[in-house]
């Protein structure tokens, strides 16, 4: 697929843009090839997002020429773009909420009977699209009504739809589950095989080796190399995004040392809500992780938000160390010393318009309360301090959240509540967007956390990272916790079967 | 007996007390009066004079916000047998649409302040400030045209400034200020003529507050006779006002009962009187008078 | 059935079960002649509240309507008072005006990224001005196309009249109906309402739609403006002051969302329907002094929009999608 | 040192817009900025529009932190009324000056109380909330006058809208002292941030721990108050209480002020002192088209072609392009 002979389908020559305060782009050159995935790498904010952007038209160029089959191009604006067959999926979901489905698949070119919408050959247009991912929904209902992961298929769909020649994927696998991922690099093989030229942005190393022909590296808003991936060393790779060393991860499956006799620090019981969540019992011990894997759609968001009492339970009591809570809302929560990083981090995390300081800080100040600010001193010491222990990419603490990168705006929110000391972290989909280097930071640190006495709660689709750092893995299918597994038990394997079929603790309860 | 009444709103103290004397009128006679304010909107006063028509009551009163507009809901109303009397306005649709309209002479209200005005200057020198209603509301046109018809041939009265005071003491008292400001510190003035008593009110504060002394330094005249133009012509400190009588409703009734009963039709135009009070007419008395009705 | 139409249901029902309310107390209000009269009173209120139906669903607000109403009646008035013209080319004329007038300010707001509500506010402040420097007096209408107009009406059963102007406002509803959910113009509108960021990427012509939305609604507004003039045969610098909190009032109480996204132009409908109902009302109580009938529409107005809020709530939780936030 | 030159940047084109519009009123009224001291306070035409520039200045206050929270205040003129309104009759049934006072304030409260209520409570739009009250609310001043206006004569009320305090006329001294006031209260607390917070993002606050319920009906009750002052001082000025009139239309002027004062009404980040500023360019505008002495008719016209001009001189747009820019680095 990738011989020599493969005509040049996309090329930009010294695309240049600048923010204020960031140069994101500094004279990249990118060429991509009919029929080959291209893969495009780098840490966080690197500038991958600006690079598509600026190919799309999304955002003004500063400088630099792009070409399509030859021919110099000029988007103005997305819709430019599109209309020159190449179709986008921008790294949050940008659909509209307020739309169905169907509306949002077919956007601008809804099917018409004497100019008006026709809503029936709409709806079963839609559903032709998206059967192509194995995904059977109602698709006149709001977009709204569905998961993230859900309106993070129906953005692929929309984008393949709309690609006669280029498909250009930022992180479309983010939220995905595995099989969402194998579905989604089938309809990917099968566009290479028509000969469209893919773009494919991700932080998953194995999905790049897996899918891409060739990939570009980015770092600093400069081109550091293209290769071609057979025969590429992984962590040749790594070090080539990182500028720097990074020791290969080794770790042992299932931690342990934890004492599990003892009394738990937060004890769910019968917690639950009709619809939303069977009613679960959970102990979180000092210094555990506790690992939440499931499929789109199990129930583990919505677990998460019962305990952090961010939606109503109707059944069920928490203690802490014995005592019973009383949780009606995150207010509360977070006086019981609980912390909560939510999965969508636009809607429900940034506070867009304002500072990374005041993100930071937000969550502390609102527990101290507002007649004691925090120093202003102290603010801008606190904020420094965890851009640089986290490595946030930002020229300082005073750039709006809204306008780092996607992996750096995660890592403000992890700030966010780290700073407030919690005794019980919930962290939906943490590392979602986080680039390799900073994913072993977060990772270590999760470590680092409970080995100074935090509880944490993760949820998250990466099995692998799971298995990494937990002490105990709950499983969570249609809507129920169905299986926990502890120790040597947490293993990838294990996983994936225990979400696939009932195990003997379903059996058991 | 059931009537209807379309009043235009409460936007003023004056139009409170119509409204209380209306009400007076009708339970005096052992009228059933159903009330409707319009908010100062005739869109709202011809949907209740069509909810009045479609309840069928027997006769409709009309306060009209505005001279225009009424010849198709008058003509349904005459359709079914509704008799109409306009109040204290005047429409300009054909009179045949109506029964009678009482009420007093915008215009002619303006020509007795004005003429006030020149028999006590005399052959002075005369600077006149105006403040004017609301800007296109009907008594601020024929108010300020009759004014000058009032003064017209009398060279010596100059109208140096005019701006509209929206009928309300704030405005009132705020555009006299500015008044004050341009025209010297009000030295330049002899004169306010203000098309209501609300806003004289507010602009003899502004004269009191600039160091000067309304009624005699600043000639105050204005329309309306409201009790408390009175209370400031007890004290020297307004000259005269132009009464304009909030009660409507009493000849209104009058005429329609002699209609109904004995078939008697009455003229098309009841004028009430323009009566002119200066401070030689016992304020006082007049303020004890009026104070109860509802201004 | 669909959640998203929960509101517009419950609108309905909330509607009905006041004019059932009404028809108890007075049972002359189910006469043919007050729904007659619901019609034709309320068809500048309604097609402005198309019109502006359309901004709200877009995210966007349009206070100028009133004043555009008050300035084409005006301008209707003294065109044919000072020139020979007919009405229709004055008509034309007019709704050209008042559209491009439309444009204008969405093109402000969209090169300018003024806010709408700001941009509208002087856009209100410029168009009743200029209907004062036109002409402060008001000014009669008096030309034969008008008296055929006005005489035009089907005289219902029971002495009701059906107005040409009541039917012009259902076809405008009608017509505002198809173009807001079944055009992709419509769609547009929506997704503007969903998030302008969002919709520019994903290929939305936000720069046209944005303009088209402000010369619907100044079109709309000019509209009712002759719609306006036909009722009262004058045009009035000072009229239909306030129309546009009303229009405003008869589309979010209709189920349409002020933030944008969500709505339905035939909810407006039964909007514009019940804020005349409350009017009706008031009128056949009779009692109320002018104080208690503020108090009253405000009463009405918040009992109302709880009453939507707690219907479409419980029919909501009920109908147990649990996906709802 | 780094936050004063924030805040004078912040500020700048509101006042190179205020200078414009005085600069140009002295031009057509020469007499404009002659300053006198007499009767123990300061006179002239500045004085006047800082005077008469009370009530917008007042409401934008409290209008700020509402549209800071996303939200809007369309009550604040009726409110107005409806405290004028009770302290004009408190202080003519014979209440003392402290009782009359409370009881007009605590309405305000009890007003922005029930906006607050609505808005974050019940969770109605706050257009649409503050509608109701402010359709309602003019009838409740109403239903307290009885329709007619209440007169007073007790000068010490009359002195909060006629008198002098420190040189300034009172009013002024109100306004300027609640501006302060009330910027110390967000500034010096973390009240400002966390505002901004959920007027930006209300869900990701109330996730963050931030009490966004609480924070609301405090941001009405604060407008509530604000309008309470103002209902106060227009009250007290003309000595009487006009339900009718009192504070009509001023819920524009005060947004006005907001937006003139470079604040978003999407919500978040705001500038109480560009407000005030924005509302003093209101008040400016207002006197120059009054000593100018054009046909009122041509008001309207003047004050939108006037507003627009403003707007679209500070608007993000071409602020991008620098114009108004290099010239207010130049200016302080
Ligand atoms: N709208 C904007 N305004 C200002 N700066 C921006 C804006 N968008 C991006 N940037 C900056 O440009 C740089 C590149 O960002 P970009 O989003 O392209 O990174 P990325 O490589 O996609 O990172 P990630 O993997 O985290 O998504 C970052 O430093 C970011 O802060
Ligand atoms: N396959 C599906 N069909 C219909 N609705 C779905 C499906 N999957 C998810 N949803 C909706 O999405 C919502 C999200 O559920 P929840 O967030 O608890 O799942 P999750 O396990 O966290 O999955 P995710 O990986 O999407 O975060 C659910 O309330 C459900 O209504
Ligand atoms: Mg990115
Ligand atoms: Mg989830």
């Amino acid at each position: 697929m990738t011989s020599g002979q493969a005509s040049t389908l996309l090329t930009a020559s010294g695309l240049t843009k600048t923010f204020p305060g960031t140069r994101a782009l500094d004279g990249v050159d990118f060429e991509l090839h009919a029929g080959e995935v291209h893969a495009l790498l780098g840490e966080n904010g690197a500038g991958k997002s600006t690079l598509i952007k600026c190919l799309t038209g999304a955002y003004r160029r500063d400088a630099g020429d792009i070409r399509l089959d030859g021919a110099s191009i000029d988007p103005h604006n997305t819709l430019d773009a599109q209309s020159l067959g190449i179709g986008t999926v921008y790294q949050e979901v940008n659909l509209l909420p307020n739309l169905t489905v169907a509306e949002n698949l077919l956007l601008g070119r809804q099917p018409r009977r004497f100019g008006f919408i026709a809503r029936k050959a709409m709806n079963g247009e839609g559903r032709e699209m998206l059967s192509r991912y194995g995904l059977d929904i109602d698709v006149a209902r709001n977009l709204d009504t569905y998961s993230v992961a859900i309106q993070q298929i129906v953005a692929i769909a929309r984008a393949v739809s709309l690609s006669g020649k280029v498909l250009i994927l930022d992180e479309p696998t983010a939220s995905l589950d595995r099989d969402e991922v194998r579905m989604l690099f089938d309809v990917i093989r099968g566009l290479r095989r028509e000969g469209l030229g893919i773009v494919f942005i991700s932080h998953f190393l194995d999905q790049v080796f897996e899918i891409s022909d060739r990939l570009t590296v980015l770092r600093n808003g400069r081109l550091v190399g293209v290769r071609d991936v057979a025969g590429l060393d992984r962590l040749q790779l790594v070090n080539m995004m990182l500028g720097r060393e990074l020791a290969e991860e080794t770790r042992d499956h299932g931690r342990t040392g934890i004492d599990y006799a003892a009394e738990p620090r937060i004890r769910f019981s019968g917690t639950g809500r009709s619809g939303a969540i069977a009613p679960f019992d959970l102990d979180v011990h000092r210094g555990e992780v506790v690992g939440v894997a499931g499929l789109l759609g199990s129930g583990r968001t919505e677990t998460a938000e019962l305990m952090f009492a961010a939606a109503p339970k109707d059944s069920g009591s928490v203690t802490k160390n014995g005592k019973v809570l009383r949780l009606a809302s995150p207010r509360d929560a977070i006086a019981a010393g609980f912390g909560f990083s939510p999965e969508d981090r636009k809607t429900s995390g940034i506070i867009a318009d304002m500072s990374v300081r005041e993100n930071i800080v937000l969550a502390l100040q609102a527990r101290i309360g507002w007649s004691r600010r925090i120093p202003r001193r102290r603010q801008r010491e606190m904020a420094d301090d965890y851009i640089r222990r986290l490595d946030i990419r930002t020229p300082d603490a005073e750039k709006p959240i809204g306008q780092l990168s996607g992996g750096n705006q995660q890592k403000v929110l992890l700030a966010r509540w780290l700073a407030t000391n919690p005794e019980f972290l919930i962290l939906d989909e943490p590392t979602r967007g986080i680039d390799v280097g900073a994913h072993a930071e977060i990772i270590r640190m999760i470590e680092e956390l409970c080995a100074n006495g935090m509880s944490l709660l993760v949820i998250s689709s990466e099995l692998d990272e799971l298995v990494a750092y937990s002490h105990r893995v709950i499983v969570v299918r249609d809507r129920a916790h169905v299986a926990a597994l502890v120790g040597q038990d947490i293993t990838t394997d294990r996983i994936v079967s225990a979400i696939a079929r009932p195990t003997n603790l379903e059996a058991a309860q | 007996q059931t009537i209807g009444f379309s009043q235009i709103g409460s936007e003023s103290g004056w139009r409170a007390a119509e409204t209380t004397l209306t009400r007076q009128e009708a339970e005096k006679r052992g009228i059933d009066l159903k009330f409707a304010d319009a908010q100062q909107k005739q869109e709202n006063q011809i949907r209740a004079i069509r909810s009045f028509i479609a309840q069928g009551v027997d006769a409709i009163l009309l306060a009209p916000v505005v001279a225009t507009g009424w010849d198709a809901v008058l003509k349904e109303a005459q359709e079914s047998d509704i008799p109409v009397v306009l109040l204290d306005r005047q429409v300009d649709s054909s009179d045949d649409l109506y029964l009678t309209a009482v009420g007093s002479d915008l215009h002619h209200e303006g020509v007795v302040a004005g003429e006030w005005l020149v028999g006590e200057v005399g052959d002075k020198e005369c600077n006149v400030v105006e403040l004017q209603g609301t800007t296109g509301s009907s008594p601020a046109i024929k108010r300020k045209a009759g004014f000058e018809e009032g003064i017209a041939g009398h060279d010596n009265i100059k109208i140096v400034r005019s701006q509209t005071g929206d009928f309300t003491r704030a405005k009132g008292k705020e555009v006299m200020e500015s008044f004050l400001k341009a025209e010297n510190g009000g030295k330049n003035i002899c004169a306010l003529y203000a098309h209501n008593d609300d806003m004289a009110v507010g602009a003899i504060q502004a004269i009191k507050e600039a160091g000067l002394k309304p009624g005699s330094d600043i000639l105050v005249v204005s329309i309306d006779a409201v009790p408390d133009i009175f209370q400031a012509m007890a004290a020297g400190e307004a000259n005269a006002t132009v009464e304009l009588t909030p009660n409507m409703a009493g000849p209104a009734f009058d005429a329609l009962a002699a209609f109904m009963d004995g078939g008697t039709v009455p003229p098309k135009f009841i004028q009430t009187e323009s009566k002119l009070y200066t401070q030689k007419d016992d304020p006082m008395k007049v303020y004890e008078e009026k104070k109860g009705l509802g201004y | 059935m669909n959640a998203r139409m929960l509101p517009f249901y419950a609108t309905v029902v909330i509607f009905l079960i006041a004019y059932a309310i009404c028809y108890i107390q007075f049972p002359a209000m189910l006469s043919t002649r007050v729904i007659g009269n619901l019609l034709t009173d309320n068809a500048f209120l309604g097609i402005v509240a198309v019109g502006m139906t359309f901004v709200i669903l877009s995210g966007g607000i349009d206070l100028s309507v009133g004043s555009v109403i008050a300035f084409s009646g005006v301008f209707i008035a003294v065109m044919l008072r000072d020139t020979s013209m007919h009405p229709l080319p004055v008509f034309a004329l007019l709704l050209s005006i008042t559209t491009l007038f439309g444009a204008a300010m969405g093109l402000t707001i969209h090169a300018l990224q003024m806010p709408p509500f700001i941009v509208t506010l002087a856009g209100m402040f410029l168009a009743r001005g200029m209907a004062y420097v036109l002409s402060v007096d008001s000014v009669p209408i008096v030309h034969p196309f008008y008296e055929w107009v006005q005489s035009t009406y089907w005289l219902m059963p029971g002495k009701g009249r059906l107005t040409l102007i009541g039917g012009m406002m259902l076809l405008v509803f009608l017509a505002g109906i198809l173009l807001a959910h079944r055009t992709r113009f419509g769609t547009n509108v929506f997704a503007l309402g969903g998030g302008v960021q969002t919709a520019r990427l994903m290929g939305v012509p936000v720069a046209r739609t944005t303009v088209l939305i402000y010369a619907l609604s100044g079109l709309l507004a000019g509209l009712s403006g002759i719609v306006f003039s036909f009722y009262t045969s004058a045009g009035y610098s000072l009229a239909t002051v306030g129309v546009e909190l009303d229009a405003i009032a008869a589309v979010v109480i209709g189920g349409t969302l002020l933030t944008g996204g969500s709505g339905f132009v035939a909810g407006t409908l039964i909007g514009v329907l019940i804020m005349g109902l409350i009017q009706t009302y008031i009128t056949f109580d009779g009692t109320l002094s002018s104080w208690w009938t503020k108090i009253v529409i405000g009463a009405l107005l918040l009992g109302f929009i709880v009453l939507q809020k707690g219907l479409v709530g419980l029919t909501g939780r009920s109908a147990g999608t649990a996906g709802g936030r | 040192m780094n936050g004063t030159m924030r805040f004078l940047r912040r500020v700048a084109p509101q006042i190179a817009t205020l200078a414009v519009v005085l600069l140009l009123i002295g031009f057509v009224f020469p007499g404009f900025f002659d300053l006198s001291f007499a009767n123990g306070r300061l006179y002239g035409s500045p004085i006047d529009i800082l005077n008469r520039g009370a009530p917008v200045a007042l409401l934008a206050i409290g209008m700020t932190l509402v549209i800071a929270t996303g939200g809007i205040d369309l009550s604040v003129g009726a409110v107005m009324a409806i405290c004028g309104a009770i302290a004009a009759s408190a202080i003519t049934a014979g209440y003392g000056l402290p009782a009359t006072l409370l009881m007009a304030l605590g309405a305000g409260l009890a007003c922005g109380l029930w906006n607050g209520v609505l808005v974050a409570v019940v969770g109605i739009q706050p257009i649409v909330a503050t509608l109701i009250l402010m359709v309602a609310g003019r009838g409740i001043a109403q239903l307290v006058t009885e329709g007619t206006i209440l007169t007073f004569t007790n000068d010490g009320l009359a002195f909060l809208g006629s008198g002098n305090l420190l040189g300034l006329p009172t009013p002024v001294v109100i306004w300027l002292s609640m501006g302060a006031l009330v910027t110390l209260l967000v500034r010096r607390t973390a009240l400002g941030m966390l505002i901004e917070a959920v007027g930006v993002n209300r869900r990701a606050s109330m996730l963050a721990g931030v009490n966004a319920r609480l924070l609301l009906v405090t941001v009405y009750m604060v407008s509530g108050l604000c309008a309470a002052m103002a209902g106060i001082i227009v009250a007290a000025d003309i000595r009487g209480a006009d339900a009718n009139n009192a504070g009509l239309f001023l819920e524009l002027d005060a947004i006005l002020a907001v937006v003139i004062g470079g604040n978003s009404l999407l919500g978040g980040g705001f500038s109480l002192v560009a407000s005030l500023i924005g509302a003093i360019i209101i008040q400016s505008v207002n006197t120059g088209i009054l000593v100018a002495g054009f046909p009122p008719e041509f008001n309207l016209v003047i004050k939108a072609v006037i507003v627009l001009v403003i707007l679209v001189v500070q608007s993000p747009a071409i602020h991008g392009a620098g114009v108004l820019f290099s010239f207010a680095r130049r200016s302080p």
